[in-house]
């Protein structure tokens, strides 16, 4: 039994998606976060894509951990369930999520310090277990919560807003997941909404572990001259290589792609991605060399963006390598789960 | 040479392990046991996979006492390399076996006991080919010396070799190859029986032999528990092993194949708890078992369940601790630990099994327990009661039982509220309701570990932050009557009292009867639960000396009691076994009467807590 | 209107964070201070960065009383978000400023006190540009009007604004009109001063202005700390922002730049105190500094550090718990948690600043004890300690001192050894003498968390195993010896103590003036240090009513007096606050009227503690 | 003041190296692991390279976690501090130390499940701050100490010895390093003493984090048939794919390489490592075409062995990074880092 939110009032005239929503719907709490801070634009992005996906509302699981990042669950689909863990852990709270009902739509928000130091570990072993969920990383480089400290996405020779430079190699979540097996990674700018939404529209229909790493400068502490996280910076050196277009199931994929130019994606429900290469001598569906040719850009200063890997076909997603059954495990009835007393006698019959 | 005693003796078998001495002496316990002589076994292994000294004791006990005696009447010494403790821990008036292929007169003067050499090795060696197969079967043979000494059914034996090996049939003849070889010789060079002996009983009609943490793992899948997730630590390993092989029987779908739960081994302790909060919270009954160290990792995850208030069955097969400290030898030390788990003001429901049968229900009793709750609930298991092999009844399942999932919102409930407020106490019980996600989009709520009001709305309010710690005291109390009540035995009616718990209950038991001969008779009341009921205050009250009995250094049961009952800690004394070997009657029986006896007050480690 | 209160009066700032107001509160803290006026200030910040609302409370006293006061006389009511609830926290005869650029009638009823309207808005439009600018200028413009209203010295906040601004002249100027502007428009408008005011005095001589959390770090930079490992986390993130930019100044080679300290940026709080301890272990003075969530994952290690016996030094700036709990808000609710942090039996020294003085000699007294103790100690000090500006006497160091490094085997001494024994008590005293690596081959031992014997041999021997743990136990003993004293205050010969630590103090000691005033005397010790030495059982031992004042809802002072000291809980009783503000004289006042004083008995929170 | 290890009673024949002392001074305690166990013949591998290398026992630090590799740690160099700390952990214990002390050699042992579950996190920041230190990860892809469950190492399709198969794609710590900029990485296998011996000897050598993954078959749980860890499978399936020869300071580097074929490699203290190619179309200073090149091989079930990539230049160790003095900072003079009672009082002059 499953029901349609109730429209909160809304002028009439607001667009509504086929369950009859409008965009005000898939809204959440105000923002608490700093004007102009990029978090808030993937906010609205994630608002976007859901709406036009026209997810069920309560279907929708916002999981996070802790840092300025993880707060933007509360701001989104407010008729989902969303849970603020604790700092770096997200990925197993999901997990378990996960693991107990499948039929969801689950959404991790991070941060880069939530994910790449406290959470490295659980991020990582999440990708291997290749958990069906959207894990999107609000990247800015820094601590922003607690101030500005470098994290360990900060680019060597970037400056911090109090003059420190830092000298340690970047951990890059992108090469990271890519070289774990993960099976969708991309990466964007929360300046780039055409950009982010239909990464993240794919994302969701993904059937799998999908990563989305999305610069997300932090206004406060890190949009200053010498960081190259900033919206100046990131503008300059961010490149686009795949282009990906969403195509919804109602929709006919027409003609007037060039032919080999693009690449078709098939999703688990049939949905389609169309891929176009931005970038010549990128092949998204070559992880190896993709990610060779990744680093040789960033050695030149250049960051590729877009749907950089994508494998539907060959990965299994965490309920299939369970096998476990397709109806959710938390309302599977007892009937099901217990061999009664006289299961227990033919056991016990082993211990005398 | 002493009189008879029949079906009342311990023998203790040093061998080395990853020599498949394991098989012989299940072996020789289920025969006893299928002779219908209660038998306790208790196996002290080291904390390596090979070659390493290990011991396995049997009691054998027509009384049915299940703890270390204390006390080794038969010593088979397999192990050279311990020969001279082993020998040293005979009773006078005991029995030395050892492998005569290689005499060792020099380690062997003692006066007091009978030494029965058997020239194990060269009998194998003679009627066995390659090294690893003679190795085995040498630790056969010594079963099948037992059997004769000890009088031992051998139609039994081989009933029983035969169900071991039904798949390997080959394996059955060379088994009981080696069982005759020892009991022939055993009959052919000394008097058969001995003195100490097993006589058949009918003591153990409607009982099983087995495991805490098998019955544990068995406890979980009545529940209904559908997500498992933990990393491997000992001594707790055996409880998700055999959760994993009785679903694999019991929860597969015959025709798919697919498997109605979830079995995940996370990448840590801090993942396995978190990932049990997941699935909790989404509604699926999930629990982990780890051990000491686990317990430490899961720190910050268990106050987040505390405070967010989300369901969560852990259970501590606790081992000597501090830090790494003996991983297989046993204790009752994490009970602060997990008392207290997490910094702020936090505290989780414990439950305290003492065998076999009580992991078992008060498995399915912490899911139950943890929902109704919505809250983390420990269970306290041991090495002992998790890892050794213990007699006690059949297990029961009532097929009424239903999970008591607590107060969760079902769509039509949520669809009649004008609003839902997650953390609002409407019941008066401290007890909010929750709402699982998919369900109904007004029942939507967000969960955080930050501060909040009882709407569930993100404050920094003083006074909102404080109606929701003090619900959760309220709801402590509930807690207080949903919890198991002690067993309380005030049969003596003295004022003197035994407070105890977990796998120290046969111990004190055994001791109770052992003082009640000495003329000193004690109440006993064995703590099941924390927090502590009415029925705890009451035995404290009653009762104008206690003696808490416990296996730690530190006195934790003793601490708990003092901190959360209104007893005063000075009529609270301390009797502190914490070597890492099961405790046995005697240590009570000494505690005990060095106080209450006119002998000299003895001063107990546990002074510093005065 | 009330009669002239001279220099004894609270003023609360309610503003919104990220506007600048933090540059004008401290402008009007140092000048009072300046004027040789006791004063204290306070800030209560939401946990984000910009936005939302935050207050200052100012407090001037002239009998110095540091502690909140409970009471506002003066609100400058900045936050339109705020006003309602800021209106009533004033004090009746009291007086609130806002912003009359937009005249807020409604809210303004309240005849019992006096409303300053001053068009602060206006103002700074009028004569500043960019909106940035106009927001920052409003907050500057109101220290002018409360200039005019307390009479404070113009030249004095000119000459402080030049100090701050030093590098940028310009902002001077800017800083300086705004100031004008509302001490102008509060001259013409109202008469000047208020009845409130202040008037210099000569009671800060040799004192300064500092907060907790510098002061620990310069502790740490004098104490001859050279590794520093941490992970972020408010509200102790300071104490390394500190320790890092001392050291730059004054441990960094001015010819080769090389810096004479590890500064060390973790993954998290494990890998924190991982290197903290593998530093320590190797010889380096190491420190890292938390709150609570940091604590729960640093309990497995702690546990090692404990039972390998290896020096640590833990600074535990305490927030408001459970689990994320109110990052900015104040508690001292790890205190169970430290003093057992990790399963097994484990127990650590704990040191309980009051205020940033003691946080200074604390620091560097707590190197000395964990090298000499070869253990973990933890600083419990808290947001309010850490965080806020506190008046206190200049801090003095000995340059007799020299780092105290215990029990250190150097070459020369291992050589004369036959053989080292790790872990052999050879004075009696529970320390063991240690070695560092690279010193001597014959000082080599292996350290684990494992089963080890005071030889420092890998062991599973029940015996070997208990002559470590409970050597360990003497060496707390020792640990009883080597602790800071309480600091007791008995002048009264009252059969009342009140028993309380940390940041009550302020609070404590002013409300026994209020108390002594309505006659009611208590004698006071303020524990300072865990274990408790006998100067704290004489103090328990001579009260027969004892209230323990504490800030959190567990009581777990009074539970941790419970257990380690002799006392009989009845009598302890607990006062307890745990608003997440800190605590107020009031509080305590009326906590101890209502048992001491023939009233009838208020249950507290602490019943369920009874 | 340094010691040279008194000889233990030795045989005078045992051959000695320049410090006088034998082999047998680099053993340590007797092993308790199973008869067979690769983990002790990295052991001996160890012993060889520290006798060869005549390195001062006393400065040796042996580090290690928790499991049948983590006790190894006691089974060489006795005359060495040791500290087998907590599970999957040791890198930060290592990290502590070595910033207390830079001037001893740091050894740290450690197996695939403390290094690749619950160490991950650990591991991959040491290796970001380019920890000098050797890092010995003896792989079995199981979990010894706890009874052979599957390691995150263990390959897809391998079969626990109750027969159970891993569908999980496992997590390589060769590649791991690589993508996170490691800058000395080998892989090899315990029963190829002659790769392992002066694959050790370089990375004690080299000035930075270096790691070497041995092959370690596990003959008590995962030496079976199906086992893809097992000494059969690792025999047929690893492949040098590059010859490391050790050049100690004495010796000179002789003509008789075929140029090109080798590439000389000079380590921090002048001792020099000579590469050749066993597999032409491997390139061990290409970083990212190196990794691009194993897994291309790995698809085809071949394991690349050797020295996989070096890199003794470009990248910044630990104390370079922070800028430490070169003596150790554990035997600092107070006076050096007190300012006194005079820079106190200049301190306070601020807090007024
Ligand atoms: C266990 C623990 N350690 C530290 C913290 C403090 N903390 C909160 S957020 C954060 C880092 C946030 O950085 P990031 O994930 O990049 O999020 P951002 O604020 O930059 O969006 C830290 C260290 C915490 N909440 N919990
Ligand atoms: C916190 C913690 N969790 C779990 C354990 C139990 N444990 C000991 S060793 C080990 C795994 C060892 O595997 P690996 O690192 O591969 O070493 P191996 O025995 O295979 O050489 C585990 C899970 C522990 N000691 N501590
Ligand atoms: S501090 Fe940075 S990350 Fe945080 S809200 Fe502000 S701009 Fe965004
Ligand atoms: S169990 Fe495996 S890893 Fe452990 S010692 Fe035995 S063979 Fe080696
Ligand atoms: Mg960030
Ligand atoms: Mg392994």
């Amino acid at each position: 039994m499953t029901f349609i939110a109730k429209p909160k009032v809304a002028h009439p005239s607001l667009p509504k998606n086929v369950l009859g929503l409008t965009r005000r719907q898939y809204e959440g709490a105000l923002s608490t976060l700093c004007a102009g801070c990029g978090h808030d634009s993937i906010t609205a992005a994630i608002v976007e894509a859901c709406w036009e996906l026209a997810l069920q509302p309560q279907d929708v699981v916002k999981l996070s951990g802790i840092g300025c990042s993880s707060k933007t669950t509360a701001y989104f689909v407010s008729g989902g369930h969303g849970f603020n863990s604790v700092h770096g852990r997200m990925p197993s709270i999901a997990t378990g999520a996960n693991a107990a009902n499948r039929k969801l739509h689950f959404i991790g928000v991070s941060g880069d310090g939530d994910t790449l130091s406290i959470g490295l570990g659980q991020f990582c072993h999440a990708i291997r277990r290749n958990l069906n969920m959207l894990y999107i990383i609000e990247n800015n480089g820094v601590y922003g919560l607690t101030k500005g400290q470098f994290s360990a996405s900060a680019d060597v020779g970037t400056k911090a807003k109090k003059g420190e430079t830092n000298f340690q190699p970047p951990i890059d979540p992108v090469l990271l997941a890519m070289t774990l097996g993960a099976s969708f990674v991309g990466r964007s700018f929360s300046g780039d909404k055409q950009q982010l939404v239909p990464l993240i529209k794919a994302g969701l229909k993904h059937n799998g572990f999908a990563l989305i790493d999305v610069l997300s400068p932090c206004v406060t502490f890190n949009d200053h001259e010498g960081s190259t996280k900033s919206y100046a910076y990131t503008r300059e050196h961010y490149e686009p290589a795949i282009h990906t277009d969403f195509i919804p199931l109602e929709r006919e994929i027409t003609a007037n792609y060039a032919e080999g130019a693009t690449l078709p994606v098939v999703m688990h429900d049939g949905t389609r991605i169309l891929l176009r290469k931005l970038d010549a001598d990128y092949d998204p569906t070559q992880r190896a060399a993709a990610a060779a040719h990744i680093q040789e850009r960033m050695r030149h200063g250049e960051y590729l963006t877009g749907l950089l890997h994508v494998d539907e076909k060959t990965q299994h997603e965490f309920h299939e390598l369970n096998a476990t059954p397709d109806e959710p495990l938390n309302t599977m009835p007892y009937e099901k789960l217990s061999p009664g007393s006289k299961g227990l006698a033919k056991i016990l019959s082993r211990y005398r | 040479m002493s009189s008879p005693r029949i079906n009342d003796f311990a023998i203790k078998i040093a061998t080395v392990n990853g020599t498949g001495s394991a098989s012989a002496n299940s072996l020789l316990m289920k025969s006893i046991f299928r002779s219908g002589i209660p038998v306790m076994g208790k196996n002290y292994f080291p904390s390596n996979i090979q070659g390493l000294p290990t011991w396995y004791e049997i009691r054998v006990s027509k009384d049915a006492y299940v703890a270390r005696s204390g006390r080794v009447d038969i010593m088979v010494a397999m192990n050279a390399e311990t020969y001279a403790r082993d020998v040293k821990e005979v009773a006078p008036g005991g029995y030395l076996i050892y492998d005569s292929t290689w005499p060792r007169p020099a380690l062997l003067k003692r006066e007091d006991i009978t030494v029965i050499g058997v020239p194990l090795a060269r009998l194998c060696n003679e009627n066995f080919n390659g090294v690893r197969t003679r190795i085995l079967m040498k630790n056969i043979c010594y079963a099948g010396v037992l059997a004769a000494l000890l009088d031992l059914d051998a139609e039994r034996i081989r009933e029983l070799l035969a169900e071991t090996y039904a798949r390997k049939p080959q394996l059955v003849e060379s088994n009981m190859k080696a069982i005759q070889l020892g009991y022939d010789y055993a009959r052919e060079h000394f008097e058969c029986p001995l003195p100490l002996r097993v006589q058949p009983l009918d003591r153990t009609a409607g009982h099983i032999m087995i495991d805490g943490n098998t019955a544990a793992a068995l406890g979980c899948m009545f529940a209904g528990a559908t997500v498992a997730a933990w990393y491997p630590i000992t001594p707790s390993t055996s409880v998700m092993d055999a959760f994993k092989s009785f679903c694999d029987r019991s929860r597969v779908d015959p025709q798919t194949g697919r498997k109605n739960f979830a079995f995940i081994q996370a990448e840590d302790e801090l993942a396995a708890i978190g990932m049990v909060i997941g699935a909790a919270w989404n509604g699926a009954r999930s629990f982990t078992a780890t051990s000491g160290p686990g317990i430490s990792l899961m720190n910050e995850f268990l106050g987040l369940a505390y405070y967010a208030e989300v369901p969560a069955v852990v259970f501590d097969i606790q081992r000597v601790g501090p830090s790494t400290g003996m991983p297989t030898r046993t204790q009752q030390c994490d009970v602060m630990e997990c008392a207290y788990a997490s910094h702020g003001d936090t505290r989780h429901v414990c439950l305290y099994p003492s065998n076999p049968e009580e992991c078992f229900y008060m498995a399915a009793q912490a899911f139950d327990l943890a929902e109704r709750l919505q809250t983390p609930v420990l269970i306290l298991s041991d090495l002992d009661i998790g890892m050794n092999d213990w007699m006690c009844r059949d297990l029961q399942w009532d097929d009424g039982y239903r999970p008591d999932r607590g107060k969760v919102l079902g769509a039509a409930q949520i669809e009649q509220l004008e609003r839902f407020y997650r953390y609002l106490d409407r019941d008066g019980d401290g007890v909010a309701a929750r709402t699982l996600p998919g369900v109904h989009p007004k029942g939507a709520y967000f969960a955080r570990g930050s501060g909040h009001s009882q709407y569930g709305t993100y404050t920094e309010d003083s006074t909102e932050y404080q109606i929701v710690v003090d619900r959760l005291m309220r709801k402590w109390d509930t807690a207080k009557k949903l919890v198991p009540k002690p067993v309380v035995d005030g049969a003596a009616g003295s004022d003197v009292g035994i407070v105890s718990f977990g796998s120290c209950d046969g111990a004190v038991r055994e001791a109770m009867d052992v003082l009640a001969a000495s003329g000193v008779k004690v109440d006993y009341m064995r703590v099941r639960a924390f927090p502590f009921g009415q029925e705890v205050e009451r035995f404290l009250a009653d009762h104008e000396r206690v003696f808490v009995v416990e296996q730690n250094r530190d006195a934790q049961l003793r601490s708990l009691l003092t901190l959360e009952t209104a007893v005063e800690k000075s009529k609270l004394r301390s009797l502190l076994h914490y070597s890492g070997l099961p405790i046995s009657s005697s240590f009570i029986v000494e505690g005990v009467l060095a106080e209450v006896s006119p002998r000299p007050q003895e001063q107990k480690r546990d002074a510093a807590h005065g």
